[in-house]
């Protein structure tokens, strides 16, 4: 059959790609294989506008036991353990379908991380909105956080962390990543290479319907609603239970050479990703596959994105073994294909071969681009605007206020209201808890050891100058691992970013992954996986950049870890910093509507130097209490602790000012490498004296005790009051409380 | 006619080809409960809104109009005003 | 054949293993998984039907399992006196089977929550509290959508008059106060037992208070009958 | 009558007296958006069952019985067979 003129614009395929698969081919793509490449060279599934970039991001370090390339990343944790995770993006169908969207992502990633053969053991998210007060973003929100708790409650891994912002340039474009860890014995690690001739295609898992055709197309194309698409997927949480327990089960016998799960694109990508990573070839049945819907075509079934379905790669002589694991499970298994040595992917619809191309020219031959890269001017504009007409808190009472309203906002409330929507205490293995630390730690069974993991970034620096707030974003989610007492290991990302194709957003992505690279290298720590969303942009704006950034840490003793609990009669000690600057920071955006000036100047050396001082403290056990300053400064900061404490302070020591000695730069002013630590009295004169030795400043700021905060020249609240504002800042409006529909 | 009290049956269901979780789940139930003539289940929701409305076709209208802007997500859900009653009377 | 504890295993259970460590290493019980399929509990001491999601529990919590091949043997084991603890999940699984009266609604803000509640237990002594002191108060996280208690007013009054109110959610110091109730349980009920009291159901979690580490080892001073029922069954 | 296939319709409500958050969200929600005539709104569910059955009168015992058996809880729960139809046409 011909291809009609333009139909490759249908599958988000452009002129020239049509021509290049035209010659490469050495003839017209059928249909069937016309979608295929619609989807393999997507965005999503090519990289095509980043993989250029990518390769700049470190990946080795003596510890990776699987850096990119696989369904996810893997470190050695010691104990003979790794640590297997990864971040993924569910933008696009959550702004469609929120609850769904968001609950096939939690879906997607944690099959991700049991496809490589170990145990999910946790998950976070990080996400993005436009503010609360706009119905149809709140509607967003709740269900976005009703799918992801639906999900990952109904699979019992605990939703352990995460970060929520809300922005403008959220509206219409939220972000929805999840990330997952799972722990595996390293001899248990499988990899989704399918190799050996002869060996069976089985597929697993729930059955075949027209959910998501064009899924991995959908996100490539600049307006979502308006673009053809096929049904939005809806998840089986109770499906996707079975199948990781099966599939745990069958990864422990000795008859699965690989396994791959079906995301993006389906069949389609699985099965050409399986045999190009094993430099084999393919041949499936699309007839054998079972169906849930009468009437579906082959390119369908090529396509489809029906969630909590597995692919493996199966010794002949274990079929049966494996098939009486699976029904086990009551799940059935179906044998569709086999490996070929032929290089070759080759679709059957019964007789008819309706597919036949060598499989790496769906993936190495997928073009790449690098398109113009040009910073917009307004940009520059905002990072250099004067920031000295902003005036000081003079007004007797402005500092009190000012405090009451960053711990009120929607980027300084508690988000309690989100964390308790998740289970996080299933596995009986989180020892620090959403809420309850810089970073979440979970104790490893039949091990001392504990893993720490984070998920950061500071979307608004991102956008005043990616480069430096894709650092910041490394750093940061470091040092929340480095205040619970882990090491940082390695890093997931995910880069979600506007329409490449548009100068401006490209030079925020390249911007953003040389940032990443250079943190990474500075700090040691290996790029083990991610994932690349872009085209979150509407006709009205595009997101903030927002390069997410996992860190997954180690503690060598679960039981030594830090909180953000101090205990009445702790001293208060400052640990590194510099001067603080309003430039970029979350006082400046929320109290005088600026998002301006340059986010804070970043130190690698000294960022490290103060995340080992605090980390060997807590190693050591001379230190239970530590907790980074972030957005809101120390102001903010402190009265975090106290929150968490129920325990109040009092703060008489002076603190760096900012460079123009301004009293809200000295407590809302923003600047990286700062831990707060608090312990009793010598605990803290042992680690002031380690931080001199060190060469690393540290400045004594009172202590705690008390119902009330007081701070120096700023203000003072009773605990009562801050409590009242930070709990009230997500809680639910009335009318709209996790029900479908309002679509303004 | 005046403004009287009426009751509207919205039936919101998920659209043809949207997988169904639930209806597969007690499908399996029903099946195991011996139930073997059983070939398919689906499972939405129904909401009655009891209403202010000057009559049987206002009142449908108010139903059709809020099951459109609330009560269904046309992405995955279809719905229809399955009954309208003046209050009192069963639907 | 030991008289160990057996934690029944539904499809979708997700607490089954936080249930068996608890019993196992928490307090040092034998147990094992029992598969649903499984037809015979008479080597059983106890038997736990541990939290989750038994089958998707998309129609009601719990609708589904109660028609498990398990469920006949567990009903005999009932009602020949054998003690039985249905934790969260596990306590709508009896209540759809009747082995526990009333029924769990969603919570009243529709929303899942994860937190940790202090309950007080002052019913008469059960199988599962005889190692309670009336009126003790436990800290024990709660994590699920749909726990909010209810049965009719005879009912309820009938559970009262007669001690089967096992426990109530209350605040820290033991007051059983509207603010204490996290879901909507009627009469703040957290759990109750059968007439005979050697069934229970528990919305929230004692098997995840194990270990200080975690956040607090109450739940072992329940999970401790365990260890009697091992005992005595020897 | 031969086998034929058909579909029942079940609708399953709260219980008079049976707290029902879901449809006070819902009242809230309308409310929100304005509708200011709504006085009460209940939420329940439907299950649409595709069977084999002998004729219109078995096929609604039967749903009535799966509904009696599984589909509904009667501590908090009523039910009652909406519709029976032959599969084909739209019920
Ligand atoms: N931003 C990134 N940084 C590092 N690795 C990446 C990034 N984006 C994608 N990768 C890696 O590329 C591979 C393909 O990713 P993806 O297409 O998302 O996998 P999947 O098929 O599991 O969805 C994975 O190994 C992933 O970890
Ligand atoms: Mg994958």
């Amino acid at each position: 059959m011909a291809i009609a003129e333009g139909a490759w614009r249908e599958v988000a395929l452009s002129d020239d790609e049509f021509r290049r698969i035209v010659t490469l081919l050495g003839r017209d793509p059928s249909p069937v294989e016309l979608g295929m490449f619609g989807a393999m060279w997507s965005e999503h599934c090519g990289y095509k506008h980043s993989r250029p970039w990518l390769r700049l991001l470190p990946t080795d370090a003596p510890w990776v036991l699987e850096g990119p390339g696989e369904n996810a990343g893997a470190v050695d944790i010691g104990d003979g353990l790794a640590a297997v995770f990864k971040v993924e993006s569910h933008n696009h169908p959550s702004a469609v379908e929120p609850y769904q969207g968001a609950a096939t992502g939690v879906g997607g990633i944690v099959r991700d991380i049991f496809t490589m053969g170990a145990r999910p053991v946790a998950l976070l998210d990080a996400l993005r909105f436009g503010p609360l007060d706009e119905p149809r973003n709140r509607y967003l929100f709740e269900n976005v956080v009703g799918g992801i708790g639906g999900y990952g409650n109904c699979l019992g891994i605990p939703t352990v962390g995460g970060e929520v912002y809300f922005d403008p340039s959220f509206n219409g474009n939220p972000l929805v990543n999840a990330m997952c860890v799972g722990v595996a014995r390293h001899g248990d690690l499988m990899r989704a290479k399918a190799s050996g001739p002869g060996n069976d295609l089985v597929l697993i898992g729930a059955d075949t319907g027209r959910d998501g055709l064009h899924g991995a197309t959908f996100a490539s194309v600049d307006d979502p609603k308006a673009s053809h698409r096929g049904v939005i997927q809806v998840g089986n949480p109770f499906l996707e239970k079975l199948l990781l327990e099966a599939c745990l089960e069958l990864l422990r016998g000795d008859d699965i050479v690989a396994m791959q799960d079906l995301g993006a694109a389906g069949l389609t990508s699985s099965v050409v990703e399986c045999a190009s990573r094993g430099g084999v070839g393919a041949e499936i049945d699309v007839a054998l596959v079972p169906r849930r819907e009468t009437g579906m075509t082959a390119y369908e079934v090529m396509l489809s994105e029906s969630q909590e379905r597995m692919l493996l790669v199966v010794r002949p002589e274990g079929l049966a073994g494996v098939r009486a694991i699976v029904e086990r499970y009551g799940l059935h298994a179906s044998a569709i294909g086999r490996v070929t040595g032929d290089g070759l992917v080759r679709v059957r619809d019964g007789v008819e071969v309706v597919a036949e191309v060598p499989a790496m020219l769906f993936t190495d031959a997928c073009p790449t681009y690098q398109p113009e890269a040009r910073e917009d001017p307004g940009i520059v504009r905002r990072r250099t605007a004067p920031l000295d007409d902003i005036p000081d808190l003079t007004d007797g009472d402005a500092g009190r206020r000012v405090l009451l309203d960053l711990l009120g906002s929607p980027n300084g409330c508690s988000r309690r209201a989100i964390w308790e929507r998740y289970d996080h205490t299933i596995m009986t293995g989180t020892v620090v808890a959403p809420g309850a630390g810089d970073a979440a730690v979970l104790r490893l069974r039949g091990s001392a050891r504990g893993v720490a993991i984070a998920i950061d970034c500071n979307s608004r620096y991102c956008s005043l100058d990616p480069e430096l707030g894709a650092r910041h974003a490394v750093a940061e989610a470091a040092r929340n691992v480095s205040c619970v007492g882990g090491r940082p290991l390695a890093v997931t990302n995910c880069l979600n970013f506007g329409n490449p194709q548009r100068p401006a957003r490209a030079f925020q992505l390249r911007e953003a992954v040389r940032g990443l690279a250079a943190a990474c290298r500075g700090l040691d720590l290996p790029v083990v996986s991610g994932n690349v969303s872009l085209y979150n942009e509407t006709a009205a704006s595009a997101v903030m950049p927002t390069p997410t950034v996992g860190v997954v840490g180690v503690l060598d003793d679960a039981t030594r870890h830090a909180t953000m609990v101090w205990r009445s009669g702790d001293e208060i000690l400052l640990v590194g910093g510099d001067r603080p600057s309003l430039g970029a920071s979350e006082y400046l955006a929320r109290i005088h509507g600026r998002t301006e000036g340059s986010p804070p100047a970043l130190d690698l050396d000294r960022e490290a130097g103060v995340q080992r001082v605090v980390r060997d403290a807590i190693a050591a056990a001379a230190l239970r209490t530590a907790h980074d300053c972030a957005e809101g400064g120390l102001a903010v900061a402190l009265a975090e602790l106290a929150l968490a404490s129920g325990v109040g302070a009092t703060i008489d020591g002076e603190p760096p000012a900012g460079a123009t000695n301004r009293l809200d730069e000295r407590w809302f002013g923003e600047t990286p490498s700062r831990i707060l630590a608090a312990g009793d009295a010598s605990a803290i004169a042992g680690l002031a004296e380690r931080c001199r030795a060190e060469g690393i400043a540290a400045f004594r700021l009172g202590s705690a005790r008390g119902d009330r905060m007081a701070i120096n020249g700023l203000g003072e609240w009773d605990l009562d009051e801050l409590r009242a504002v930070h709990e009230r800042g997500l809680a639910p409006l009335e009318g709209v409380n996790g029900q479908p529909g309002v679509v303004p | 006619m005046a403004e009287g009290r009426w009751m509207v049956e919205v039936i919101v269901m998920p659209k043809e080809g949207v997988n169904d979780p639930q209806g597969e789940a007690i499908r399996g139930g029903l099946r195991a409960l011996g139930y073997a003539g059983v070939r398919g289940v689906r499972a939405g929701k129904v909401i009655r809104v009891e209403l202010n409305a000057a009559g049987a076709d206002d009142a449908r209208a108010a139903g059709a109009e809020m099951a459109d802007r609330l009560l269904a997500n046309p992405v995955i859900e279809s719905f229809h005003v399955a009954a309208v009653a003046p209050v009192g009377v069963e639907a | 054949m030991s008289n160990g504890i057996g934690v029944l295993s539904f499809p979708g259970s997700n607490g089954d293993t936080d249930a068996l460590h608890a019993l196992t290493d928490g307090v040092g019980a034998p147990a094992r998984v029992i598969d649903h399929r499984e037809t015979d509990l008479s080597g059983m001491a106890a038997v736990v039907l541990p939290g989750g999601f038994s089958y998707g529990d998309h129609l009601r919590c719990g609708a589904i399992a109660r028609f498990a091949p398990v469920m006949a043997p567990l009903r005999a084991f009932a009602a020949r006196g054998g003690p039985v603890l249905g934790i969260c999940n596990g306590f709508q699984i009896l209540a759809e089977a009747h082995l526990l009266p009333g029924a769990l609604l969603p919570n009243q803000t529709l929303r899942f929550h994860c937190f940790w509640t202090h309950v007080r237990f002052d019913g008469l002594p059960t199988a599962w509290t005889g190692a309670l002191a009336a009126g003790e108060v436990l800290r024990l996280p709660v994590a699920h959508g749909e726990g909010a208690y209810f049965a009719d007013d005879e009912t309820l009054d009938r559970l009262e008059s007669t001690g089967r109110i096992v426990a109530r959610y209350c605040d820290p110091s033991g007051a059983v106060a509207a603010a204490a109730n996290p879901n909507g349980s009627a009469r703040g009920i957290a759990a109750v037992a059968n007439e005979a009291g050697n069934v229970v159901g528990i919305m929230p979690h004692p098997e995840r208070a194990s270990d200080p580490l975690i956040g607090g080892a109450d739940g072992l001073r329940l999970l401790q009958s365990a260890l009697d029922f091992v005992h005595a069954a020897v």
